[in-house]
């Protein structure tokens, strides 16, 4: 006698429009609506005024000017360089966020790809690629991005985000493989199996779609970690060249102990930016688990 | 001659184990039957959980690969055939889930569901897909309109006959159905048993219809197998299973049944015990060393028992 | 044969907030179950049979649940007491038996230690008591090498063990009510079998009332000594088994007991009810709640606010519709279009 | 379990050796040497000087000999020789290493001691403002870098409030093996170990909040309501444990990024560790030194997770270990 | 705008003068027995190799100066001197010095000096299994008879020879005026480490746990790489030292200025980058003075042939030497030096740096920041911008793009790169970074020492140490001259700055002075930047000082009270 409540479950469990109940879901709560709001206008200031902003001009060293604080001419004044902080700090947003996000959508990409494979076809592949991604695993993160920092000659943007998700990638795959083993023993897999559906347009399209919500909410919270990844290298000196500002640069400015304790202009602005960004992008990951969750859901 | 004849079938899963994940041992889920089926019969499959119904007709139907044995499907043994062949074959032998919410995909719509099979044989214009979609959906009693909407909008009931719906599509010769209505309610049960008669009917279905239930099994099953730990320990007609049961475990299955007249409450449980201790009386005789079934021997035309 | 109430509901209300608003799952129920006496009932999935057992529990949760009327037991209004003078009660007083063997027992604990825990908080025994009376316990429920059962963990155990171990948990304490939610669904035939043999063997021994919860008319038919039939949250009819299964005469009662099949019958076609059991939230808070299931019974013919009757001594039915109610002729009538 | 363990070295044993090939390599392919711009600092060199020691040192080599001679010397325990330190590597390793140890175990017990409690509070009053204030510090420390809180944290408890040593991991005064050394150590490890446990602790809690909100609402937790066990009981007995299993599975993970910690809190802490040293010999390209801790780092972790298996195995009856 | 800069010029011109700083702390006090703590500021730990003949690290030798010293004092120009643990003659021919090692210089053992441990040090500096770096001393192979020794055909020096138990005798194949502050002259206790193999040395515990010397101070104890516990070596030969003792520890440089303020440390050497953060904390004094060292742009000339062990100057880009000049006027290092660096650099005139008062010639005026001129330069000498792009052309019209390599590290790397390269851009040059980006250390030595041709212009500096001559970094036979520029008139004016005759003083100064003129004409590359190295003292230290031509040693430094002063 399971039949009717479960459709009641099931109704709220797996709707066919994740991303209504999603919408919905974000709208009903106040505190992700309002995170989402703050977010676009973050980016949408932070996008459209780096259009403006002329990067060589910002990056421009101006002795002149070190470390003037916060005045009509910069607004959040300057650093060592006599570089404009303000400026720096929207094109640091704009590269973090981008690297961030380019990040979690290329592991996001591997993982799905690398999981869904794993996961529907299991047996020798999934154990040749369990193997591998263990030994993924296993490598001292930090170390080897240390090392192949080193190695790189032209480090940039687009190899920071190559070589940190040559590494992140394995966490996702695991997570989808999950997914995909366990989406792979309901029925309706082997329903279009016995209905001649080959196996690439069962795992495009009958699993994949039952995991976008999983998918989306992990890539989500993931994004979060992902934008201030880059301040920790950039403390131990494998940042990002200064050419190219990050919101991680700028906080990283802070482990000179003159600048933490009196030009402030300098590193907490970043830091901020970090975390509102990081807090708006949880809140509403968090409110995207709970609708993708249906016994958590505010209603 | 048979339909389908199922023949020595052995099913096997490993068991890993030791220093290097080798096989070390097999859970025999399938361990050597053999039964046929008749064109436009039902044939029930019983037995308790875990006995191996399932896995024969998940191997039945392709989803498993047979250990050993044959699976001959007028003639043409199933085994044998490489994926490519079997594909033509697929046509021909649909199958009903258990679970009418996990069977269904929920995030396609009825439409796309039940088309799914005419996509990957049939090449055909929208417009005449539909039509053909909104055929199969009107056949099983649904609102043609209904194919724009989502497996979440239907009731349990409402699912399985999309579910038999989509298994129609092919014009299927064989229908498994496995457990297909232990998922739903008393009342929506019964919705879905008498639409399966009157397809089977219609479509000139073969069934082979595995349950626990044996009030299910009597109402809905010409012949029916009995299982117990992967073979078979007796096969007959519904009539000889139910009222001249042979084999010391079919008799304790049949007693295990509940009546549903509070006033034999009584005599049942007299019944049941007389049984049980029958059972434990008996058991060397209908059971080998190891507690293995033995084979089946033919008592009459139609009924075989598992004795020695 | 049964003796003196133990368990009184009165109007109880088990309501469940969903968005903002409550919701009743439970509406209305009165019930008394007497010592030794088993109350089964049945009902179609959703209808409030669990929230109603969970209610006498106090298990639900505070946040999200209003409980409306009263429980009495042994003179004590349950809904008013706390959690702690509560928990005195439960394990003690009354225990529970639930659906999902494997999942009502903590995966993490040995069978021993699960069963004794009720015992460390209801009795003064030492350990090596508590220890002999849990095997007791294992032998009297039927586990045939209890010494070694004891240091098992649920995992370990087939399904029929482990509900015979959640058996074991219930009546460790001597309850003298035992509420059963659908104690052998999850099980085989055979293990149901053995279960609702052991459960009828306990219950006589120890002269408990038991709630038998099921949506099994078989199992109810072996087991009950009255059946309350629920639909979409109230009790539609009260009899003792015997006048229910003989003489059903609220529609739904009867159309149930059409429309499952029996091993011991063989019918060409079975009765079908109409329609689906509304969702809580879609549920019609006044009027016949059936009536849209039978739609062939002309509106005129329920009453507007259906009241639980006594029609014949210990027999009580709800709404007048059953008087006028018949079987149609066609019987899958119900496959029409639409949605509830 | 003998037999599981010894499995599991088996596949550990491929495991390492391709990471020795693959850092190996990796460290070849570092532009420069442990002579490269010797003279900034040495003003006194030259040339034929340098070609001899690169030639001593074997630089000069195909890649492939160097590899066989290293892994001929790992094999036989031998890490190699640092160049910079101009000692074994594995007389610099045991000196160094213990620090690290020590640190590591302390952020993990901080973290734990710190993570255990809130994460119950929080799991078990959901919503209420205990939880909102710690899911807030959860947030708040998510997007903290270590560095930045580190470094606070030395200012403020370290000079401000001169609460805790500034740096080093024992003060030079205390005789080894008295009571003093060891408490001397521990002071100057809680500094550290504090600052790694409130940043490392965010995503235990997080962790064990929503486990204990799954298990919260599991069926064996009615079960034991039901027997009328008390509160406090249910959570001790059978929420927590229950809930505490994935943490466990996690362990090993967690050296991993406790080994990557330590690069942060060892250099501000100027807390002489592994951590620090790899740092430092990269930029030296003190490659015994770099392949050595790559080498040891990845044996820890498959140690790591060789452990959760254990203690998963210990905890968790239903994994069971042959 | 730029009127907006110079308000703002007005504003943030905090410009120190290290010529202004105190060499010698002031304290009035009167010395109490106390223990010192000295910082050692280092984000690494120290290594721990504590022997002069192996260490290589500059940590080691901050250790190292507490309890071993080199037998000679030195003056002001860095040439030793007859006031140290010994006296020195030098032969007529100047190529045999004799030295003689004072009675009461004793190893902390309580064993005296002896001739032979000098001779010691050398044997173990030139023995093929020796694992340190010293060898590379030129001074050092031109010991008469090192060669044999060092290839294993001799198993002595022959030009060392030990006359009696203190005194020896060196003789080198040249006279070298160098010997004067280059010798080698840091002795190893022979008796304490002869048994271990010289492979071994510097991994052995005697030189890592244990070491000896015969300095002020004793070791006590090592907590490795983090600190050190000196006490009083009584027996000191220059009479007892005022300290009862030393804690060394160290300390990152992120918190230097914390501990310095708390007296968790008394001295410590300090970034010149927070000194303007610091200035004016009331318990502490800074010392400074000039640095050994100068930063340069080099110009890529040619490569290094290693077969012939010479440079070879067959790079073209660079060879007008009028586009290196005008590349020199165009850069403005008083800017970086008073922005950037508050002062605390200066801008570079000669390649010899003003801590050499007798050589460096203070007439020359090196090249001033004169964009106008530069572009003259570049006018005359065909650099022309034809395509109107706003960046100059080469003489035969083509785009002519210069890569700058600059190294990374430091706040300050990327700004000063970066001002670099605008200060070209002003004169129409473009320049472009190497990689696009700054080089870490290893990769930009790399580049530079195998001539990479990605590489046209870099920025770098050298230590020089405190031999004046500059042929290990000039010379036509030298690896690391890495401009590779060869010119018959440098090969001849460095080779008579040290011959036989530059002993004479003003005959060295003279040659140095032509030569610091030819190189500041020619420009192969353009100094930039001379440094300089501050102290952070607290007040109560006494007596320490960083004066070249002071007579205060370790011994003297005394603290005037028990416990540090603390900043409020
Ligand atoms: N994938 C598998 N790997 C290993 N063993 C399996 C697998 N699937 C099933 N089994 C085992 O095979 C036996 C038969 O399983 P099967 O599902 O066919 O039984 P069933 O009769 O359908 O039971 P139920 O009534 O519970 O559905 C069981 O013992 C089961 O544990
Ligand atoms: N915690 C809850 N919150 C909201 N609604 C609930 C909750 N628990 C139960 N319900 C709803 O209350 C109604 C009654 O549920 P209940 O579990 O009592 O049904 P039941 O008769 O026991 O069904 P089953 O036979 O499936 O166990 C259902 O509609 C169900 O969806
Ligand atoms: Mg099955
Ligand atoms: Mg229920
Ligand atoms: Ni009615």
């Amino acid at each position: 006698m399971k039949a009717e409540l479960g459709d009641i479950h099931a109704k709220n469990e797996k709707s066919p429009s994740s991303l209504s109940i999603m919408w919905r879901e974000l709208v009903k709560d106040k505190l992700a609506l309002g995170s989402l709001i703050l977010l676009s206008l973050i980016l949408i200031v932070v996008y459209g005024a780096s259009l403006l902003l002329d990067q060589d001009e910002i990056v421009k060293v101006d002795l002149l000017d070190i470390y003037s604080p916060p005045s009509a001419e910069h607004w959040l004044g300057t650093d060592y360089g006599g570089r404009d902080i303000f400026g720096q700090l929207i094109i640091g947003a704009r590269n973090s966020f981008t690297i961030g996000l380019a990040i979690t959508l290329i592991t996001g990409l591997i993982g799905l790809a690398v999981g869904l494979i794993a996961g529907y076809f299991g047996g020798v592949i999934d154990n040749i690629i369990m193997r591998i991604i263990d030994f993924i695993l296993v490598l001292p993160f930090l170390m080897l991005v240390i090392v192949v920092v080193a190695i790189v000659p032209k480090y940039n943007i687009f190899t920071f985000i190559l070589i940190m998700s040559a590494f992140l990638w394995t966490g996702k795959a695991r997570l989808i493989r999950a997914k995909t083993l366990a989406e792979r023993e309901l029925d309706y897999v082997s329903a279009s199996k016995t209905l001649g559906t080959p196996d690439w347009k069962i795992i495009l399209f009958q699993i994949l779609p039952n995991l976008s919500s999983i998918i989306i909410v992990n890539l989500t919270l993931n994004l979060a970690g992902n934008i201030g990844i880059e301040s920790g290298l950039s403390y131990l000196g494998f940042g990002l060249p200064e050419s190219t500002p990050s919101l991680g640069t700028l906080v990283s400015y802070a482990m000179n102990p003159d600048v933490l304790q009196s030009k402030w202009w300098v590193w907490l602005p970043a830091s901020l930016l970090i975390l509102v960004m990081m807090l708006c992008i949880n809140f509403i990951g968090q409110a995207l688990k709970r609708a993708a969750d249906a016994r958590q859901r505010l209603g | 001659m048979a339909f389908l004849k199922v023949n020595h079938l052995k099913v096997y899963y490993p068991v890993r184990g030791g220093f290097f994940r080798r096989i070390v041992d097999y859970v025999k889920a399938v361990d050597d039957i053999s039964f046929e089926l008749r064109q436009g019969e039902t044939y029930g499959l019983v037995g308790e959980s875990g006995c191996g119904k399932t896995t024969t007709g998940r191997t039945i139907i392709g989803l498993i690969k047979a250990t050993a044995g044959e699976i001959l499907l007028e003639g043409t043994d199933l085994t044998k055939l490489s994926r490519r062949q079997f594909y033509s074959y697929r046509k021909d032998i649909q199958m009903i889930f258990q679970d009418p919410y996990s069977s269904l995909n929920p995030r396609k719509r009825v439409l796309d569901i039940i088309a799914e099979p005419i996509r990957n044989f049939e090449k055909l214009s929208p417009q005449e897909e539909k039509r053909k979609v909104q055929y199969f959906i009107e056949r099983v009693g649904l609102n043609p309109e209904s194919i724009y909407k989502y497996p979440h909008e239907f009731s349990g009931g409402q699912r399985q006959r999309i579910g038999i719906a989509r298994a129609l599509t092919l014009n299927p010769k064989l229908i498994i159905a496995d457990e297909p209505v232990s998922a739903l309610d008393v009342s929506v049960q019964a919705q879905v048993l008498n639409f399966m008669k009157e397809i089977q009917k219609e479509f000139q279905l073969t069934y082979l219809f595995i349950s626990h239930d044996l009030g299910i099994i009597r109402h809905m099953c010409d012949r029916i197998g009995i299982m117990y730990r992967g073979r078979f320990v007796e096969e007959g007609t519904s009539e000889e299973i139910f009222h001249h049961p042979q084999h010391i475990y079919t008799k304790r299955l049949l007693s295990a049944i509940p009546n549903a007249d509070p006033r034999q409450r009584r005599q049942q449980f007299q019944l049941r015990e007389e049984v049980e201790r029958e059972y434990k009386q008996l058991y060397h005789r209908y059971f080998d060393d190891e507690g293995k079934v033995h084979p089946l021997k033919k008592i009459s035309e139609t009924h075989s028992v598992a004795i020695p | 044969m049964t003796g003196k109430p133990i368990l009184e509901i009165d109007h109880l209300r088990v309501s469940f907030r969903i968005q903002d608003q409550y919701y009743a799952a439970v509406d209305d129920v009165s019930l008394t179950v007497n010592e030794n006496e088993v109350v089964a009932i049945v009902g179609e999935s959703g209808c409030g049979k669990s929230a109603l057992a969970l209610a006498v529990m106090g298990l639900h949760p505070p946040q999200k649940t209003k409980l409306e009327g009263s429980i009495t037991f042994k003179g004590m209004n349950l809904l008013s007491l706390s959690t702690s003078q509560l928990n005195k009660i439960r394990g003690k007083d009354i225990g529970m038996i639930f659906q999902d063997p494997l999942t009502a027992l903590n995966p993490l604990m040995t069978i021993g230690r699960q069963i004794e825990e009720s015992m460390d908080y209801h009795t003064k025994l030492s350990s090596a008591e508590k220890r002999q009376r849990t095997l007791e316990l294992l032998k009297r429920v039927g586990i045939p090498n209890p010494e070694k059962t004891y240091h098992r963990y649920p995992h370990e155990l087939s399904g029929g063990m482990r509900q015979r171990v959640v058996i074991a948990i219930a009546i460790a304490c001597e309850p003298s009510l035992i509420i059963a939610d659908e104690p052998t669904t999850a099980l085989d035939v055979t293990i149901q079998a053995q279960i609702m043999g052991l459960l009828k063997e306990l219950q006589q021994q120890m002269k408990t009332g038991i709630i038998l919860i099921t949506h099994d008319l078989g199992v109810v038919a072996e087991m009950a000594d009255r059946v309350a039939v629920m639909y979409a949250g109230e009790i539609v009819e009260l009899a003792d088994v015997e006048t229910l299964f003989h003489h059903p005469l609220h529609p739904y009662t009867r159309s149930l007991l059409q429309s499952i099949p029996s091993a011991q019958t063989r019918k060409e076609k079975l009765h079908v009810i109409q329609g689906i059991v509304p969702s809580l939230q879609k549920m019609p808070r006044t009027g016949c709640r059936f009536q849209s299931r039978i739609s062939w019974i002309d509106e005129s013919k329920h009453e507007p606010n259906p009241i639980l009757r006594e029609v014949e001594p210990g027999h009580w039915v709800r709404c007048t519709c059953y008087q006028h109610f018949y079987f149609p002729h066609d019987h899958i009538g119900d496959v029409g279009y639409g949605i509830s | 379990m003998l037999k599981f363990i010894l499995r599991r070295i088996m596949i550990m044993i491929p495991q390492l050796f391709l990471l020795s090939v693959l850092v190996f390599l990796l460290a070849k392919a570092m532009p420069g040497d442990a002579l490269t711009g010797q003279l900034a600092s040495n003003p006194k060199m030259d040339a034929q000087t340098l070609a001899e020691m690169k030639e001593k040192l074997g630089l000069n080599d195909p890649v492939h000999v160097q590899y066989m001679r290293w892994m001929k010397n790992l094999l036989h325990g031998d890490l190699g020789m640092s160049y910079i330190h101009q000692q074994p590597v594995n007389d610099l390793l045991a000196g160094r290493m213990w620090n690290t140890i020590l640190l590591s175990a302390a952020i993990l017990i901080l973290t734990y001691m710190i993570a255990i409690p809130l994460g119950i509070i929080s799991g078990r009053w959901t919503d209420s403002w205990a939880d909102k204030l710690i899911v807030g510090y959860s947030y708040v420390s998510f997007a903290t870098p270590l560095f930045i809180f580190a470094l606070i944290m030395l200012f403020i408890f370290g000079f401000k409030l001169g609460w805790f040593p500034t740096g080093g991991s024992v003060d030079i005064q205390v005789e080894k093996g008295t009571f003093a050394y060891y408490v001397s150590k521990l002071n100057h490890l809680l500094l550290p170990a504090l600052s790694g446990a409130l940043i490392n602790t965010v995503g235990t809690i997080q962790y064990l909040r929503s486990e204990i909100i799954d298990t919260k609402v599991k069926d064996f937790v009615k079960t034991a309501r039901a027997k009328g066990v008390p509160e406090s009981s249910i959570y001790w007995r059978h929420i927590l444990r229950n809930s505490f299993l994935p943490i466990a599975a996690f362990l090993g993970y967690e050296i991993t990024g406790l080994i990557g910690g330590s690069i942060f809190l060892e250099s501000i802490f100027s807390y002489p560790g592994i951590g620090q040293l790899f740092l430092q010999s990269i930029m030296q390209r003190d490659y015994s030194v770099v392949t050595a801790l790559v080498m040891i780092s990845g044996l820890a972790t498959l140690i790591g997770t060789l452990l959760s298996d254990i203690i998963l195995s210990a905890v968790d009856p239903r994994i069971r270990i042959e | 705008a730029s009127n907006n800069k110079d308000n703002k010029n007005k504003q943030t011109a905090q410009k120190e003068d290290i010529g202004k700083f105190p060499m010698t702390v002031k304290n009035d006090g009167k010395i109490v027995d106390g223990v010192l703590k000295y910082g050692l500021v280092s984000d690494t730990p120290f290594e721990g190799t504590l022997s002069y003949a192996f260490y290589e690290g500059q940590p080691d030798a901050e250790i190292l100066q507490f309890f071993d010293e080199s037998l000679f004092r030195t003056n002001g120009d860095y040439e030793i001197t007859n006031d140290g643990a010994a006296t020195y003659k030098l032969s007529a021919d100047k190529k045999t010095m004799t030295i003689k090692i004072k009675d009461n210089v004793k190893w902390h053992d309580g064993e005296p000096v002896k001739a032979e441990d000098l001779e010691y040090a050398y044997l173990v500096i030139g023995n093929k299994d020796y694992t340190g770096v010293r060898y590379g001393d030129a001074l050092i192979q031109d010991i008469v008879g090192m060669d044999e020794y060092h290839s294993g055909k001799a198993d002595k020096i022959s030009g060392i020879k030990v006359i009696d138990d203190k005194t020896l005798t060196i003789t080198w194949k040249h006279a070298n005026p160098s010997v004067l502050t280059g010798i080698w002259a840091y002795p190893l206790p022979k008796h304490y480490l002869k048994d271990v193999p010289i492979k071994d040395l510097a991994k052995s515990d005697k030189i890592r746990k244990h070491p000896i010397g015969f300095g002020p101070f004793k070791v006590k104890k090592i907590v490795p790489g983090e600190s050190v516990e000196f006490v009083r070596n009584d027996d000191y030969w220059a009479g007892k030292p005022n300290l009862k003792g030393v804690i060394l520890k160290v300390v990152s440089p992120q918190v230097v200025l914390q501990a310095l303020k708390k007296g968790e440390i008394d001295i410590a050497e300090f970034p010149t980058d927070q000194y303007l953060n610091a200035k004016g904390t009331k318990n502490l004094q800074f010392i400074g003075k000039v640095d050994l060292a100068y930063n340069y742009i080099g110009f890529k000339l040619g490569h290094w042939d290693a077969k012939k062990q010479e440079n070879v100057m067959d790079n073209p880009k660079f060879q007008n030497k009028k586009l290196r000049q005008a590349m020199a006027y165009a850069i403005n290092n008083k800017e970086v030096a008073d922005r950037l660096y508050h002062g605390l650099r200066f801008p570079a005139t000669t390649l010899i740096p003003p801590s050499f008062p007798s050589y460096h010639d203070k007439n020359e005026k090196g090249y001033t920041y004169d964009p106008e001129k530069a572009k003259k330069l570049l006018d005359e000498a065909g650099y022309k911008d034809v395509d109107g792009d706003g960046f100059r052309e080469d003489p035969n019209g083509k785009k002519f793009t210069i890569n700058f390599l600059s190294m990374s590290g430091g706040d300050i790397a990327e700004p000063l790169a970066k001002f670099y390269m605008q200060c070209w851009k002003n004169v129409g040059l473009n320049v472009q970074l190497v990689d696009g980006r700054l080089a870490e250390f290893n990769s930009f030595y790399d580049m530079v020492e195998k001539d990479d041709p990605k590489v046209d212009v870099f920025a770098a500096a050298w230590y020089t140490g405190t031999d004046v001559d500059p042929y290990g970094l000039y010379g036509r036979n030298v690896m690391f001259n890495y401009s590779r520029w060869v010119n018959e008139k440098n090969d001849e004016l460095l080779e008579k700055g040290h011959s036989e005759q530059a002993f004479d003083k003003e005959y060295r100064k003279k040659i140095y002075n032509e030569w610091q003129e030819l190189m500041n004409e020619e420009v192969p590359v353009i100094p930039t930047l001379y440094r300089s190295i501050i102290y952070a003292v607290n007040n109560r230290v006494k007596n320490f000082t960083v004066d070249p031509s002071s007579k205060l040693t370790w011994k003297d430094v005394g603290v005037t009270s028990e416990q540090p002063e603390v900043a409020q």
